[in-house]
């Protein structure tokens, strides 16, 4: 198959030498997002390598926690995509999946967890060459994170100050 | 569990940037994997045999392919694992080419990415459990929303393959838009000449019952049992007496009805059958503009009616369907051009939109098939028509082509000339879209033969000069500004998506996109195919269409209902979820949030409850695992278990 | 003459760092920096203030049965062909460094003895208890102020108790009488501080005298075995009781006697661990059966069975050894003031009814 | 700390008028309490209340079936403990039947939202509940008295006009109220039951009416920077013992039991015990409850480590309120923002 991919946006062979030990959890819906990416990947628009993809029915099926999970247990990103509202396989699954996607995000920053790790989006079936750009700009950005911190601070240390609450 | 992996070379597209070999050694320090091999083509004849091979001969219990994406070839190797002996849900695919091979040219990168997506598969599979379909049985009937040209072939179609058929039509009268044409293009056939007979067929098949005049409620149930409410609205006028004698339509005193089958070109009565070939030809009151409906002393139709139809103290009533698959042809509206300050919003008799000028075309219609003036009656010399209002403009959020417009202004140009051959016709346009058989040449013709002058560029204003109207634009192929006095002009009013098809979708459960079209499951190899299995589309509710396209998808969806109907029942999904009863505190959130209304209350012995999963309405969309706080509702081959073990590998 | 030592107050932090060097030391003290927040034993580093002035919120127990230890680690090996787990290595390699807990309660140290009954005596030998056991020595302050929530006098402790102790700690005006009471603990006062001058010794013998004399607590536990017996099927008494009970592990996880705890494999891929932790009998899951059936269903029949394995079950198994040390901590944690000595001591009331 | 009340000196000066009386008006409320109980007790199946306990400064809840028992009931700041868990959780009421009389229960402000919340999730039908409402000014958190004054044994607690006077061994320890008032007790705007049958005292004033005043220690978390706020959440979650007691306090950890933090059919966590496992228990207690939460405070009450956790599920309460418009408990109507969507909301 000819190569269909623009030159310029292939960043991945520059940036795969820092990609190591970069680990970020993709959550893709099987109609929409996994199809952006099956064509991103047809269309041959080369992206990083840190990306590993979880197939799930639909983002309505994203129970937050496993985002939670994901950033507390170390992963470095989380993204989750799934197809544009409205335009959902089952209708209103990814209506669900916008609230409660956004008040985690909102919560991440709260518990200490930068929210820049995780980013949601939606992607159609159609869409490859959107994939590519989120998925290069989601990994240039933990990139420039860094590897997540995680919980790193040892049990039983007792020195942190505390804020003062009422 | 005993595992093996098979990784595909897929000739060089993975082995290209993918060390396949590696991957294969990789997995096979994965705990439970016992076999792991690479291979040139694995879903090859010969590399779907090596699989079933290693099956047997490692006594396998689950298979994991790293090759292309699961949307590709899950279908295959899960019937090649089945015909190893091994339930097909056994199966996990890692897909390691269009996610891996052809996104980056790093080898090594990749080798350790598709290293770690088998991981994933593993561990995903470690959690599988065999999965299996139930059986149920099809209800063998139709239900066609929308009496259109496209519902009515969909409707003739299954019909005349001698299943029963439910058609429900909103107007009073079936035919939809094609009923108001006068002829089509690119032939010049007569529209009425060539529905008129289907439409008859429609009335006649008595495995069709129509319902006009009618809505749908409401739906419920699933594919090959789906239950309908359809709402008739109240006509004052029962149906099956009337004959449709006409007698009270000449006789009711309420003049200033708008004529709405004539686009408000003339007035009509309260009480009305739009036009002679009706279908039913059946009376209705409109209760608007009713004297009798609106306190007034009349009642004049009801004394002359011979049959005694009239009844003015109807109310709506509800009947209830029970139908295998939907298809829904609910057709399209036209763009309203009010928005449009400069061509007059609307305000000026004499810019007319197409579908106006149709009326006025037709012998049945207002003039009487003269072509006329509606501001003085007077016969037009200097006609301007305007292409893409309302369709290719952004600024209104019409950004899609309408596709008929260019075609329909050809033809209405040329029978503008063959009613009056001493006329001039313009055309403002922006491309010609002309790719259908024999339209290109068609478009030439009113061009060449007919001396139809268009004009390349938008039209910026409209405004009355006398009597006459001033079409100002721009030519730019030529580069100069164009003034044209028009005494008549028709704007080709793009097609949107028709009013209620928001609601509609809804009711039917299946997605449709920012301008309100219907969504098909896949735009090149499902077309009329929706989402929610059991629902089919034909025609302009999917998109614009011209009456071909619009009756091949009528037949192309009357197709998949047959295939559908051939079999007296249907497998269903396993991947659904399922209520793990000990767990379910009964908090009924996932009854709540399911957007099929597939989980109902059950109650065990004691009067408990716990929440039930039908599985023949669950399409696996998981929303009520995410819910539920306990987590009894899981979906099966997405279960938490499942989707941790794969989130696991990564936290390691 | 046993070896005395004074520990000034303010010199308190630099003796225990000379004493940290020859052994590893555990101190009260607050769990975060401000000195009022809760407090556990922690491992002792300089400029951590022991906190002596109140009960700890969480128990001495689990120096030598921690909230989670690792039992053993495990790993399987594969062949090149890949057959599945050819071998396996286990590693259950143990360090068990010696510990000096400084500054334990006398119901803290109490309470180790119905845990060395379970742990230690057989017939089954839990060789990680037994291990830590044997490696830790406690120096025990004699208590001077209880609340109205301890009892220890009633369930056969007291203030001054030492059994078990290897050093007393006796607070006195300006510091510490602190004396060895074993052989092992004498070296370790060697060289650390000076002896007591004499006003402070007799201080030190009196106050000892005083916390000797002192009743803390009025639950008469006599009979108590066999009016629990009694009382077991009167679901009534038992809803009365502790309706209000919130069923959760609060009064389990501060208790220094309770010691149940649950084994847990967990696996990556070809290594894993077993884990031991603590479990509560107020759990759902604890007696969960693999059918699905649970015997104890209810928070009824959990709490029951709490009061009847401290007041009953241990008395009736080991020679009227009480599963509970007095401590009172389960009555000051509880959310919805639950008083285990009412639930006891109403046991014997009118139990023929 | 009285912030809240010096600013509004109107307020306040109506407020201490009331207080005056404070000390009479608890002993009437309690009269009243135990009139208008001993009315309604023969239609009721049985009566939830509060009822001293061995500790003068904290209550335990009493379940009344005899007329003999309402004596023990009694209201006020020290009644601290949300009594509306009871009502949906086992075994407490499964001696009673589903048809029989309804079960008589007490609120202040804070628990009526629960039991909003709880009829609003059908949990509970209003008809099943009778409702006796009690205005609140606050409740007293003993462990703050106790970081106050060194405790040995209190032999009373009372509380006259702003004061909370304690007798401990002989020795009267005078205590200003505001000082000891629990946490969440500071940002309250709900301190009327907002479902109610009867109500009993007179109604009391919110202490704010604003989400500054009511997320005031929200905000200070947020202030720090974000390593801060880890190391903070790190070091108070690290005191965690999984007793589980939050959840179990919490009138909408409905599904106590089966808690998919202790399941393994699925398996969220492990038996670890490192700051991980704690952090996603307090996830996963939070995400259940966003949307949810009424703010009642109990899971930070009964907290034996002192860890500030419904500070946790604030965080997310204010989410909801900003982003939504929601809060929790009020509407018994209304649906719970996670559990509906609405497509127009583009930009949440």
């Amino acid at each position: 198959m000819k190569d269909l991919s623009p030159r310029s946006s292939a960043p991945a062979d520059e940036t795969a030498a820092t990609t190591q030990g970069i680990k970020i959890v993709g959550f893709l819906c099987n109609w929409c997002s996994y199809g952006g990416a099956d064509t991103a990947g047809v269309c041959r628009f080369k992206q990083p390598t840190d990306l590993r993809v979880v197939r799930i029915p639909c983002t309505g099926r994203m129970d937050p926690l496993f985002i939670a999970k994901s950033l507390i247990y170390g992963v470095d990103g989380v993204l989750v995509s799934g197809c544009h509202p409205r335009d959902c396989h089952y209708a209103v699954g990814n209506f669900y999946a916008r609230r409660r996607m956004e008040a985690l995000k909102a919560f991440l920053p709260f518990m200490g967890i930068d929210t820049q790790r995780f980013r949601y989006t939606w992607v159609s079936a159609s869409e490859g060459q959107q994939w590519q750009k989120v998925v290069t700009e989601f990994s240039e950005q933990i990139h420039r994170l860094g590897p997540n911190p995680g919980l790193k601070q040892r049990s039983g240390d007792h020195s942190i100050p505390s804020i003062a609450l009422r | 569990m005993r595992i093996g992996v098979f990784v595909c070379n897929c000739g060089t597209n993975i082995a290209g940037t993918v060390d396949t070999a590696k991957v294969a050694s990789e997995a096979l320090t994965f705990a439970d994997v016992v076999y792991a091999t690479n291979y040139m083509y694995t879903c090859s004849e010969p590399g779907q045999q090596e699989i079933q091979r290693a099956i047997g001969e490692h006594g396998l219990q689950g298979v994991v392919v790293a090759a292309c994406s699961p949307r590709m070839h899950e279908p295959t190797f899960r019937r090649a694992v089945e015909k190893a002996g091994l339930n097909k849900y056994m199966f996990e695919m890692a897909n390691i080419r269009e996610h891996v091979s052809w996104i980056g040219n790093d080898k090594a990168a990749n080798t350790a990415k598709a290293a770690d997506l088998v991981r994933m598969a593993v561990a995903k599979l470690r959690f599988n459990q065999p999965l299996f379909s139930s059986k149920m049985p099809v209800n063998k009937r139709l239900l066609v929303i929308g009496g259109g040209v496209a519902g009515i072939q969909a409707a003739l179609d299954c019909a005349d393959g001698g299943m029963d058929v439910v058609m429900v039509e909103r107007k009073q009268y079936i035919g939809g838009k094609m009923a108001q044409l006068d002829k089509t293009f690119p032939t010049i056939d007569c529209s009425s000449c060539i529905l008129g007979p289907k439409m008859v067929d429609v009335s006649q098949k008595e495995n069709i019952t129509l319902y006009a005049s009618s809505e749908i409620e409401s739906i419920s149930g699933y594919i090959g049992n789906f239950t309908v409410d359809i709402r008739k609205k109240a006509t004052y006028v029962n149906w099956d007496a009337c004959t449709g004698c006409g007698a009270c339509m000449e006789k009711c005193p309420a003049k200033n009805t708008p004529d709405v089958f004539n686009e408000n070109l003339g007035s009509a009565r309260a009480i009305n059958i739009p036009f002679p070939q009706a279908i039913p030809k059946k009376a209705v009151i409109d209760a608007r503009h009713c004297r009798q409906l609106n306190g007034k002393k009349c009642g004049v139709c009801a004394k002359i009616c011979p049959v005694k139809a009239i009844d003015f103290e109807m109310k709506d009533t509800i009947v209830t369907e029970k139908v295998g698959a939907i298809i829904a042809a609910t057709g399209y509206d036209l763009f309203d051009h009010s928005v449009y300050g400069e061509y007059g919003a609307g305000r000026y008799p004499d810019v007319i939109t197409g579908i106006q000028y149709e009326r006025i075309l037709s012998a049945s219609g207002p003039y009487g098939g003269h072509i006329q003036r509606p501001s003085d009656g007077k016969e037009p010399k200097n006609i301007v028509f305007l292409a893409c209002v309302g369709s290719r403009d952004a600024s209104v959020g019409r950004p899609y082509c309408s596709g008929v417009c260019c075609m329909y202004i050809a033809k209405q140009a040329i029978l503008t000339k063959d009613h009056l051959p001493e006329s001039n016709s313009y055309v403002f346009y922006m491309d010609i879209r002309a790719p259908g058989k024999n339209y290109d040449e068609f478009v030439r013709r009113a061009q060449e033969e007919y001396g139809v002058q268009y004009i390349r560029g938008r039209v910026a204003k409209i405004y009355p000069r006398g009597d006459r109207m001033v079409v100002q634009g721009a030519d730019t192929l030529l580069g100069v500004q164009v003034e044209v006095e028009a005494d008549l002009v028709v704007l080709a009013t793009g097609i949107e998506s028709s009013a209620g098809a928001g609601e509609l979708a809804e009711k039917l459960r299946i997605s449709y996109d920012q301008y309100g079209f219907y969504m098909e499951s896949h735009p090149k190899l499902r077309p009329v195919e929706t989402n929610t299995a059991g629902v089919y589309l034909a025609g302009a509710c999917q998109g614009p269409k011209d009456i071909p396209s619009s009756v091949a998808q009528g037949s192309a969806a009357a197709s998949k209902v047959q295939s559908l109907f051939a079999h007296d029942t249907i497998e269903t999904n396993p991947q659904v979820a399922l209520v793990n009863e000990r767990n379910c505190i009964a908090c009924g959130k996932c009854i709540q949030v399911c957007p099929f209304g597939a989980i109902q209350w059950k109650e065990l012995r004691g009067g408990i409850k716990k929440a039930e999963v039908l599985p023949t309405v669950c399409q696996g969309c998981g929303v009520c695992n995410a819910t539920c706080p306990p987590k009894a509702v899981q979906l099966q081959h997405a279960t938490d278990n499942q989707l941790l073990a794969e989130v696991n590998e990564l936290c390691a | 003459m046993a070896v005395k030592i004074f520990i000034a107050t303010d010199r308190l932090d630099s003796v225990l760092e000379k004493l940290s060097t020859k052994i590893d030391l555990l101190i009260p003290a607050s769990l975060k920096d401000d000195k009022s927040a809760p407090t556990g034993f922690v491992p002792f580093v300089p400029g951590t203030a022991p906190a002596f002035d109140r009960q700890t919120t969480t128990p001495l127990k689990k120096a030598l049965l921690p909230q989670v230890e690792t039992l053993l680690r495990f790993e399987y090996h594969k062949d090149p062909q890949g057959s599945p787990k050819s071998s396996v290595t286990v590693d259950d390699q143990r360090q068990v460094r010696p510990t000096l807990v400084f500054g334990a309660r006398p119901c803290d140290v109490k309470a180790l003895t119905t845990l060395d009954r379970v742990f230690s005596n057989g017939p089954y030998v839990d060789p990680y208890y037994v291990e830590r056991r044997k490696n830790t020595l406690f120096a025990t302050l004699v208590c001077r102020q209880n609340d109205a929530k301890c009892f220890c006098t009633s369930v056969g402790g007291g203030p001054a108790d030492m059994e078990g102790s290897h050093l007393r700690i006796v607070p006195v005006d300006g510091g510490y009488v602190v004396e060895a009471l074993s052989p092992e603990a004498q070296t370790l006062l060697e060289n650390l501080a000076d002896a007591p001058d004499s006003a402070r010794d007799a201080q030190a013998g009196q106050i000892v005298e005083e916390a000797l004399k002192r009743r803390v607590g009025e639950l008469d536990t006599k009979g108590s075995p066999e009016a629990f017996r009694k009382r077991f099927d009167q679901t009534d008494y038992w809803f009365q009781m502790i309706n209000q009970c919130l069923g959760c592990g609060v009064c389990t996880y501060v208790c220094p006697t309770c010691y149940c705890f649950t084994i847990t494999d967990e696996v990556e891929n070809l290594k894993g661990e077993r884990l031991r932790s603590w479990d509560s009998c107020m759990f759902y899951h604890y007696t969960l059966e693999a059918s699905g059936h649970n015997p104890r269903p209810t928070k009824l029949e959990r709490y029951r069975n709490r009061v009847g394995h401290k007041f009953s079950y241990i008395p009736e198994r080991y020679e009227g050894l009480l599963g509970c040390c007095g401590c009172g901590r389960c009555i000051r944690s509880c959310p919805v003031s639950i008083d285990i000595r009412q639930v006891v001591g109403h046991l014997k009331e009118n139990t023929s009814e | 700390m009285a912030v809240g009340w010096v600013k509004r000196s109107a307020a306040h000066h109506a407020v201490s008028e009331i207080e005056r009386v404070e000390k009479a008006v608890l002993e009437t409320s309690r009269m009243q309490l135990h009139k208008l109980v001993e009315e309604a007790l023969p239609e009721l199946e049985m009566m939830i209340g509060w009822a001293e306990s061995s500790d003068p400064l904290q209550t335990t809840p009493i379940f009344i079936r005899d007329a003999k028992s309402i004596s023990k009931l009694t209201c006020g700041p020290l009644c601290s403990q949300n009594l509306t868990g009871y009502l949906v959780k086992p075994p407490a009421l499964d001696s009673v039947p589903k048809d029989a009389k309804p079960i008589g229960i007490c609120v202040k402000g804070c628990d009526s939202r629960s039991l909003v919340a709880l009829i609003q999730e059908k949990f509970l039908t209003r008809d099943r509940v009778r409702i006796f409402g009690i205005p609140c000014r606050g409740t007293v958190d003993w462990r703050k008295v106790e970081k106050r004054v060194q405790l040995l044994n209190v032999k009373s607690a009372t509380v006259e006009d702003d004061w909370l006077i304690l007798d401990d061994s002989g020795t009267t320890h005078k205590i200003a109220l505001e000082e000891v008032l629990s946490r969440k007790c500071l940002g309250c705007r709900y301190p009327n039951p907002v479902i109610h049958d009867v109500l009993i005292g007179q109604s009391a004033t919110p202490r704010s009416t604003d989400l500054a005043t009511t997320y005031r220690d929200v905000d200070a978390i947020e202030k720090e920077p974000l390593e801060q706020r880890l190391a903070f959440w790190q070091s108070e979650l690290d005191r965690c013992i999984r007793c589980y007691a939050c959840r179990n306090a919490c009138p909408l950890c409905v599904c106590q039991d089966k808690c998919i933090v202790e399941t393994r059919e699925p398996r969220w966590l492990t038996q670890r015990a490192g700051i991980p496992e704690k952090f996603l228990f307090h996830f996963i207690h939070a995400m259940h409850l966003a949307g949810r939460c009424t703010g009642c405070g109990e899971c930070e009450r009964v907290c034996p480590m002192e860890i500030p956790v419904t500070l946790i599920k604030e965080k997310l309460n204010k989410i909801m309120e900003e982003m939504l418009g929601y809060a929790a408990g009020l509407d018994p109507d209304a649906v719970p923002p996670l559990l509906t969507f609405n497509p127009g909301e583009t930009e949440i």
